[in-house]
């Protein structure tokens, strides 16, 4: 033992009254997965003022309507991967900074991350687990990314890919320069841009053949 | 410091749908209100914890600061309207490309597409040292570590500086002013209308904020006369990665080229100094002039006469000069 | 006969995985009554903690408890995962647990801490000035096992030019014992002096290397829970089994108490070659709150964590002859080696010796401890520091010897026959200048030279080489395979997937011997719960290597294994038979054999060394457990590689960059990048590619772009943010790509594939850094990153940006 | 209300940065309710003028107008009140919500301030009687009896004053204090911004950053002390009752009747005057000598005549020191004559 003092342990052994206590007071019980965020206890119910918002929300995710408890302060990187288990969507950074967590919101590709949930409730949201459709068949953007040998480690994958779906929307035709400029939001840090470059001008052909 | 904070803490959240709702919660929290446009400075704030919020009010539902019009005397932008539709409109294109330039160079597609206009001027320094909670002027502390001789300021302001040597992040705002944009705040006292060149507080002034807005204050429009509709432009943001690095030094120029002759310019460069400056000794070398590369150079450097630069931006005199010279240059030498 | 798998585009099994969003991740998994933990960090680069005021923290609803130093393994040298005495910012304290993240950040808040401030040092060179701090309370560098702590003297520094890094010589006595030490590593081969007195040119200069963070996307979470003594550990590691074996020494478990699961790791580049020490927080902190624990690593924790490139100071003098080559090389390099380690600074030497293969070397090395965040391995460690910095030198020496660029580099490349580094050390194979050659061509070498100092409006053309040289293999792991009665090959793989494809394209070695499709192969891999094989850590690019060769060994048992149930069944001896296409056939008469699910079904029938019950003893008490687990589910073949050979294994890059220096701004825009390289046969193309530029972009973000910097005086980091620390974009590498492979197989090895993730950052890096140094018409910079600040400053005349020694910028 | 502003330092240690502006807000508040609470009691409550046992002096040879300050005193000391004017106005308005560029014209204020006390030390040290301003026993006697009156007291004798009452001096010591540690903590200040002393550097002199906030908190101290002082100061200044006083630092001059009302000759002894009493100065400083060279203006305004600095000049020389206002303007204006001019008075915070 070092000769640090510590002051608070030996901590109290939490009991199984006192973890569920736990969970009550971070208003988690709703939600089978949901016991990521505490909510603002004080302000709750005492401030029903004009214009705030309700914490149960309906979100459409990947063409579903999904009831779901949302905290205010929570991200839709979090609501997507801890309340609705929606995991694809990494967290790289969660400060904008690397593309992991990239969705679609109303068509456009944004960073999950740094978006309320809240502020999306009324708009469509497409996540990774949303490209494939439902008898397996791989959305176009996937199936180029499969031809052409795909990611390394993949954790940027899902986010570039959504990009890529982003980018075959607006530009189906783009050359390689655009195609850069259209993912240059995304960071791959195995820096397997050569080959993501060319996924990206294969899931525009396989697009174009497919419309 | 090293104390990791990473969630957010938790915040009242209002989504008022109109602008005189947004400003009435905001009164009533005052300092301890928050303005959510894109959230792209806010979420870092709140996740850092330096910045906790009683209340944040979301501007999301608030239709009336969505959109672009085109009015009799020139193009209104929304204060919520984002980046890429900055970037994209077609009469802006057409007409002001200078602002779509600049709104195109800004950081990543994500970005563009949930950052909105007013954040990109309102957004708060990068100064690294005030980002990372450390007490500073700017933080109400009474140090500036960054202009230690000791200090890591390579991206820091070589003019203007007043204390706080930290730079204004903004690209659009240099466009904004080359376009003698004008900015319409709304408070619960009723509208003002500033230039834009006037919009960026000098930390002489005031040296915790980036802006003239006071809490219970939003910035509502932007306003571009039709004076320099069409006009000659040149936009150029030098930065060290391609996306999402803020600029070392971005310059913006609008002219009224006749006969060969500069008859009429605004110029303005940000990442130079703690606002957005508005270069008015270079516009007045340069009008009346024909553009040449002597002309370019003298206006460059008379640009940054009064420079001082810290340990490690030096560069940013030449590279101030510079991007003058090419402004210059830009307009057909 | 099916066509041989090694040499084709095969998708990797897991990419459907990843590209649906199904793949998880450490951090993508739960677990009933998980709690979550969130970490206290060292607010100082090095201090002592005093006292822990952990009462308030511990009152909240929803907290579990802290976990202290205390609490965690001991280690007197080495790196605990918490700690009362951090060495760096950013190093963890202590951890807490809580019901969710937001009320463990609430309840870190409240948990006081007082620290004693004690003294730091930054920079390498800093702690060995007369009476400057060391980064250790035990000093600042060791010699042997003994902590020491090294200084110069005032003398030495003053006899150094202005700018120049001091090359004090160590005191010897007659008899060669040390008196004065100068350097903690000394080795010279041939005569120093005699080479420089043979030379006709002496460039000499001192040299800067910035560290850079690794920032692998995925931060290196864990997730750990124990069930019956056992422990569950989901966790980002580059290894598996390697990872399980070094986390149950760590914790004192019986390997087989310890289950790992990291089916993905998010990358890696060196930074969780065996997982991490933080690791051991989650692992331990479950045991003791008796509840699943997820510690979510930060991109700020990462950064301080996760470890980083060690950076150096250096100074490096070479004799060149009239003819191109050198004579002389002297290296004399102060490393920066973090808080726990020594720095890369051994790797550059040896390198660089192998490299340009001096007639005469001499290398003094010093092993700096300094209070920065741990340094660990990063791809190509040492040697794509020394390759960036001396490339630009080689050049300078071409031009003022008048000669082409490239001869001088093939010139001094290294032969099969060479000998390098301080023990003579030898290659299994070398076809550098093959690589040299091949790259001239297919760059248009001639006709790109043509063009460089060509000022097209502001913007000077620079064209730049990279010889990049390392290591590329290893030796003696075990393959393990089961040929299931349905005919599927189930081929186990103790490796990490950290997205090299290595468990899928090693796997070809074993079904090319068996001669069949791969889509009859189903790897197993990512679970140690799954019964894998022992391997060689996913590092050192040893993977390709070692486990074609181990993947080989196992195919072969299983050939023989089925030849002989074949010959058993089947009449005549094994030798008569052969594999392919899923069966097991007489080559005299292939209508005569059988399926491979009908082998197994009488492999399971055989019992003994056919179905797993039997094993040869050289294999390694991993497998074997992992083999006796698997007996009796079909036809178990089991083989460790004892294929031999002698000398060390080395890939090489060679890369040549074409780049557009901005006079007036000092930006550089990278126009166009070949790179070609010799590793060997080339087992999967498309990933070859993906490796070789991959780590070339890595190189040019380390030479262009990428950031580690400090405040001085406080010791604290700023570009620990990726926005900050700059790693690039997909805007900033070129589009213009291409890359070949000399394509000769290396004769030691079966299948003749060697390694390639390591060299290919050297020479991304040397490729810009000489580029540049063109486009400056031939001045050499000689420190990392280029930014545009740097190069302007030079361009513009101007006060350097910063001092010539000046580290962490 | 917090009185102090902490922060953590870039290593999360909590140290001090500045005092609390809730501090300026008190200080904004004492001073008006001090005043307030005064200009109550003087309206309504004040007890008649006290007796003195003396009645009204009446010293032969008295001049019509007596002369308090010297010019290089009234100079000096509306110089000075024009930086603190600027200093306080430029610290405190920020803060309040009125802003402009006030950094570099609060340091140029604040050499300012230095140069005037600077030379204001030297000069009482060297030129006027500096024990004047000093509190004696009858000061403080006088003081007690002053309070006693003021609490309604009617009986009490009040003695008549020296030429610096005690409330007077008081001031001064109160403001001399804050003064000097604001001018001292000030000039330390500013080695943290850009001045004409070098560019900022928060490491120079190698003071740790908990010291500096000590620095900070006591320059703030003092300015919300002098804040304080000087909202009081003006109150007095401007109020009729002391107008006279006021005039005197404009003018110089006081009547005789103020003088005779409120002053002990012994205590003030005016020179040329026959003095009643031994005069109290120590020995060996400042015997009344003469010296009022550049008499002023007349006492009635409206002609600003300068005195001469020919006559009544001259060190030890006992001539009057005081003429008939207004003196002859036929002389060139000379406020600078004074060599060796030596007064009893300490030139004043009045």
């Amino acid at each position: 033992m070092s000769d640090v003092e510590i002051i608070g342990t030996p901590e109290r052994t939490v009991s199984r009254r006192k973890f569920i206590m736990g969970v009550i007071a971070a208003g988690a019980t709703t939600s089978s997965v949901g016991y990521l965020f505490k909510g603002p206890q004080p302000l709750l119910g005492a401030l029903a003022v004009q214009g705030s918002v309700e914490r149960l929300i309906t979100l459409n995710v990947n063409g579903q309507q999904r009831r779901v408890d949302v905290l205010n302060q929570e991200t839709l990187a979090f609501t997507l991967r801890y309340k609705l288990g929606l995991t694809g969507t990494k967290l790289g950074c969660d400060r904008a900074e690397c593309g992991a967590c990239t969705v679609l919101i109303d068509g456009v590709n944004s960073y999950s991350c740094s978006v309320l949930t809240h502020t999306v409730r009324g708009s469509e949201i497409v996540t990774i687990e949303g490209l494939e459709a439902p008898d397996g068949t791989l959305h176009p953007v996937q199936q180029a990314v499969l031809d052409e040998g795909g990611f390394q480690c993949a954790f940027c994958a899902p986010g570039f890919i959504m990009s890529m779906v982003a980018m075959v929307e607006a530009n189906p035709n783009p050359t390689r320069e655009e195609a850069a400029q259209a993912l240059s939001g995304n960071l791959c840090r195995c820096a397997d841009y050569d080959k993501i470059l060319t996924s990206a001008m294969r899931a525009a052909e396989l697009s174009r053949q497919q419309a | 410091m090293a104390v990791i904070r990473d969630m957010i803490p938790a915040f009242e959240l209002f989504q008022p749908t109109s602008a005189d709702d947004a400003i009435e919660l905001l009164i009533r929290y005052g300092e301890d209100g928050w303005v959510l446009g894109g959230g792209m400075d806010s979420f870092d704030w709140w996740k850092e914890r330096i910045k906790r919020p009683t209340a944040v009010v979301d501007l999301v539902n608030v239709d009336e600061l969505h959109g672009i019009r085109t009015t009799a005397d020139g193009i209104e932008i929304g204060a919520m309207t984002t980046l890429t539709e900055v970037a994209t409109h077609p009469e802006l294109l057409a007409n002001y490309s200078v602002l779509t330039d600049a709104a195109s160079q800004i950081a990543t597609p994500q970005i563009r597409n949930r950052g909105t206009i007013a954040g990109n001027l309102i957004q708060d320094t990068r100064c690294w040292y005030y980002r990372g909670g450390w007490p500073c002027y700017r933080a109400g502390g009474n140090t500036c570590y960054a202009s230690a001789p000791t200090a890591m300021n390579r991206e820091h302001a070589i003019l203007g500086t007043s204390r706080c040597v930290a730079v204004s992040p903004s690209d659009s705002a240099p466009a904004l002013i080359a376009l003698d944009a004008q900015f319409v705040i709304k408070g619960s006292r009723g509208e003002r209308v500033v230039d834009a060149e006037d919009f960026f507080m000098r930390p002489s002034v005031d040296i915790e904020r980036m802006t003239i807005l006071k809490p219970g204050e939003l910035l509502t429009t932007i306003r571009i006369p039709s004076t320099w509709a069409g006009a000659t432009f040149y936009y150029e943001k030098i930065e060290d990665r391609k996306a999402w690095d803020f600029a070392l030094m971005t310059v913006a120029s609008a002219m009224r080229i006749n006969g060969g002759v500069i008859e009429d310019l605004r110029m303005a460069v940000n990442g130079a100094a703690p606002f957005p400056i508005r270069l008015e000794d270079s516009e007045r070398v340069l009008r009346g002039q024909t553009p040449s590369e002597e002309i370019g150079l003298r206006a460059g450097e008379v640009a940054i006469r009064d420079a001082q630069p810290l340990r490690h931006n030096d560069f940013k005199l030449p590279l101030m000069r510079n991007l003058i010279r090419r402004a210059v240059r830009g307009a057909g030498v | 006969m099916a066509e041989k798998l090694i040499g084709q585009d095969i998708a990797p099994d897991d990419l459907h995985a990843k590209i649906t969003g199904r793949a998880k991740y450490a951090e993508d998994f739960k677990a009933d009554g998980m709690v979550f933990a969130k970490l206290l960090a060292s607010p100082m680069p090095h201090c002592r903690v005093l006292r822990i005021d952990a009462s308030a923290a511990l009152a909240m609803d929803g907290v579990f408890g802290i976990l202290t130093a205390d609490e965690v393994p001991q280690s007197e040298f080495g790196e605990q995962c918490l700690t009362n005495e951090p060495l760096y910012e950013g190093e963890a304290v202590l951890a807490l647990a809580a019901v969710d993240e937001t009320t463990a950040a609430d309840a870190i808040e409240l948990i006081k801490v007082d620290f004693e401030p004690l003294p730091f040092v930054l920079s390498p060179l800093d702690s060995l000035r007369p009476g400057s701090p060391n980064a250790r309370l035990q000093g600042n560098t060791t010699v042997g096992r003994d902590w020491v702590s090294l200084k110069w003297t005032e003398e030495d520094f003053a006899n150094a030019p202005e700018g120049s890094m001091p090359m004090p010589d160590t005191v010897l006595d007659a008899d060669g014992e040390v008196i004065v030490r100068k350097a903690t590593t000394e080795w010279m081969v041939g005569d120093i002096e005699a080479g420089f007195a043979a030379a006709d040119l002496i460039l000499d200069e001192t040299i800067v290397h910035q560290s850079v963070t690794h920032h692998p996307m995925e931060p290196r979470t864990t997730m750990a829970y124990w069930q019956n003594g056992r422990l569950f550990i989901h966790t980002s590691t580059q290894s598996l089994v390697r990872t399980r074996a070094a986390v149950a020494s760590q914790l004192d478990l019986d390997i087989e108490d310890v289950v790992m699961i990291g089916e993905y790791c998010g990358g890696g580049f060196g930074s969780k070659i065996a997982g991490s020490t933080i690791q051991l927080v989650p692992a331990l902190f479950s045991r003791k709150i008796n509840r699943p624990v997820m510690l979510r690593i930060t991109r700020a924790e990462e950064t301080y964590l996760g470890r980083a490139r060690p950076g150096m100071q250096a100074r490096v003098r070479i004799g060149f002859r009239a003819d191109g080559r050198i004579t002389a090389l002297d290296f004399y390099a102060v490393g920066d080696g973090g808080p726990y380690a020594g720095g890369d600074q051994n790797a550059s030497a040896s390198t660089a010796s192998l490299t340009y293969t001096p007639l005469n070397m001499r290398y003094r090395g010093v092993a700096m401890r300094t209070n920065t965040p741990p340094k660990a391995a990063q791809r190509g460690p040492g040697g794509a520091q020394i390759i960036g910095m001396l490339e630009p030198l080689m050049d300078k020496a071409a031009r003022e010897l008048g000669i082409d660029r490239l001869a001088l580099r093939r010139l001094n490349a290294p032969e099969a026959n060479v000998e390098y580094g301080p023990r003579g050390s030898t290659l299994t194979s070398v076809f550098v200048r093959e690589a040299i050659d091949q790259g001239r061509e297919l760059f248009g070498w001639e006709e790109r030279i043509s063009r460089s100092g060509q000022l097209n409006g502001t913007k000077r053309t620079g064209i730049g080489v990279g010889v990049s040289p390392y290591t590329a293999g290893s030796r003696g792991f075990d393959g393990l395979l089961v040929i299931r009665p349905d005919g599927i090959v189930q081929i186990h793989q103790g490796l990490g997937n950290l997205g090299t494809n290595s468990n899928f394209d090693t796997a070809r070695a074993a079904a090319d011997v068996l001669g069949i499709e791969w889509d009859q192969v189903e790897v197993v891999f990512g679970d140690t719960s799954r019964h894998l094989p022992w391997s060689a850590v996913q590092a050192g690019s040893q993977t390709t290597h070692a486990h074609t060769r181990a993947n080989h060994a196992a195919g072969l048992d299983a050939k023989q294994k089925l030849q002989e149930i074949a010959a058993r069944d089947l009449g005549g001896r094994p030798e008569d038979y052969d594999t392919s296409d899923g069966r097991v056939y007489r080559r005299s008469n292939p209508s005569q054999g059988m399926t491979l699910g009908r082998a197994a079904t009488r492999a399971i029938q055989l019992g003994g060394r056919y179905s797993g019950e039997e094993f040869d003893d050289n294999l390694n008490d991993m497998t074997k457990a992992s083999v006796t687990a698997l007996a009796g589910q079909g036809l178990v073949a089991a083989a460790r590689d004892t294929f031999g050979g002698s000398g060390g294994l080395q890939s090489w890059v060679v890369g040549f960059a074409e780049v557009e220096l901005d006079i007036e701004t000092g930006k550089v825009d990278v126009i166009h990048y070949t790179a070609v390289t010799d590793c060997g046969v080339v087992v999967h193309p498309r990933g070859l590619g993906g490796q070789i530029f991959g780590g070339s972009f890595q190189g040019m973000g380390m030479a262009m772009s990428q950031k580690w910097v400090f405040d001085p005086v406080w010791g604290v980091s700023f570009a620990k943010r990726l926005y900050t620390a700059r790693p690039p974009g997909i805007l900033d590498v070129p589009i213009d790509v291409q890359w070949a492979a000399v394509g000769i197989p290396d004769p030691q090895t079966p299948v003749g594939a060697k390694g390639i993730g390591e060299p290919c950052v050297g020479a991304g890096s040397a490729a810009l850094t000489s580029a540049i140094a063109d486009a400056l018409e031939g001045k050499c910079l000689c420190r990392t990153p280029l930014s545009p600040d740097v190069l302007l400053s030079e361009l513009e005349g101007r006060e350097p940006a910063y001092g010539p020694l000046d580290l962490h910028v | 209300m917090e009185l102090w502003r902490r922060a953590a330092n870039p290593w999360g240690q909590e140290v001090l940065i500045g005092i609390s502006w809730d501090l300026m807000w008190a200080a904004v508040f004492a001073g008006l309710a001090f005043t307030l609470a005064h200009a109550v009691w003087a309206k309504w409550l004040a007890p008649a003028a006290s007796t003195d046992a003396s009645g009204g002096s009446s010293v032969a040879g008295l001049p019509a107008q007596i002369l308090r300050h010297a010019l290089s005193e009234r100079v000096f000391h509306w110089v000075m009140s024009a930086a603190m004017l600027v200093l306080l106005v430029t610290a405190f308005a920020p803060v309040m919500g009125i802003q402009f560029p006030w950094v570099t014209i609060h340091w140029i204020a604040g050499l300012v301030l230095t140069a005037t006390i600077a030379y204001h030390i030297v000069h009482a040290t060297f030129w006027q009687d500096f024990w004047a301003m000093w509190v004696n026993g009858a000061d403080i006697k006088a003081g007690v009896a002053e309070l006693s009156h003021m609490l309604g007291r009617n009986g009490t004798e009040v003695p008549k004053a020296a030429k610096y009452p005690i409330d007077h001096k008081m001031f001064h010591h109160g403001a001399a204090v804050s003064g000097l540690v604001a001018i001292v903590t000030g000039i330390f200040m500013m080695l943290r911004i850009d001045t004409w002393l070098g560019a900022a550097n928060p490491y120079l002199l190698n003071i740790s950053d908990s010291s500096w906030g000590v620095v900070y908190v006591v320059h703030g101290i003092s300015g919300v002390a002098l804040f304080g002082l000087i909202i009081t100061h003006i109150y007095f200044a401007i109020r009729p009752d002391k107008w006279w006083i006021t005039k005197s630092m404009i003018y110089g001059f006081i009547g005789r009747d103020k003088y005779e009302e409120n002053f002990d000759p012994a205590r003030w002894v005016i020179p040329g005057a026959e003095p009643q009493q031994e005069e109290l100065v120590p020995a060996g400083v400042g015997s009344p000598v003469g010296g009022v060279d550049d008499a002023a203006a007349s006492a009635g305004g409206g002609d600003p005549a300068a005195g001469g600095g020919d006559g009544p000049a001259g060190g030890g020389d006992a001539t009057p020191v005081v003429e008939d206002a207004p003196a002859g303007g036929d002389d060139e204006e000379s406020g600078e004559s004074s060599s060796g001019e030596r007064t009893s008075e300490a030139g004043g915070l009045d």
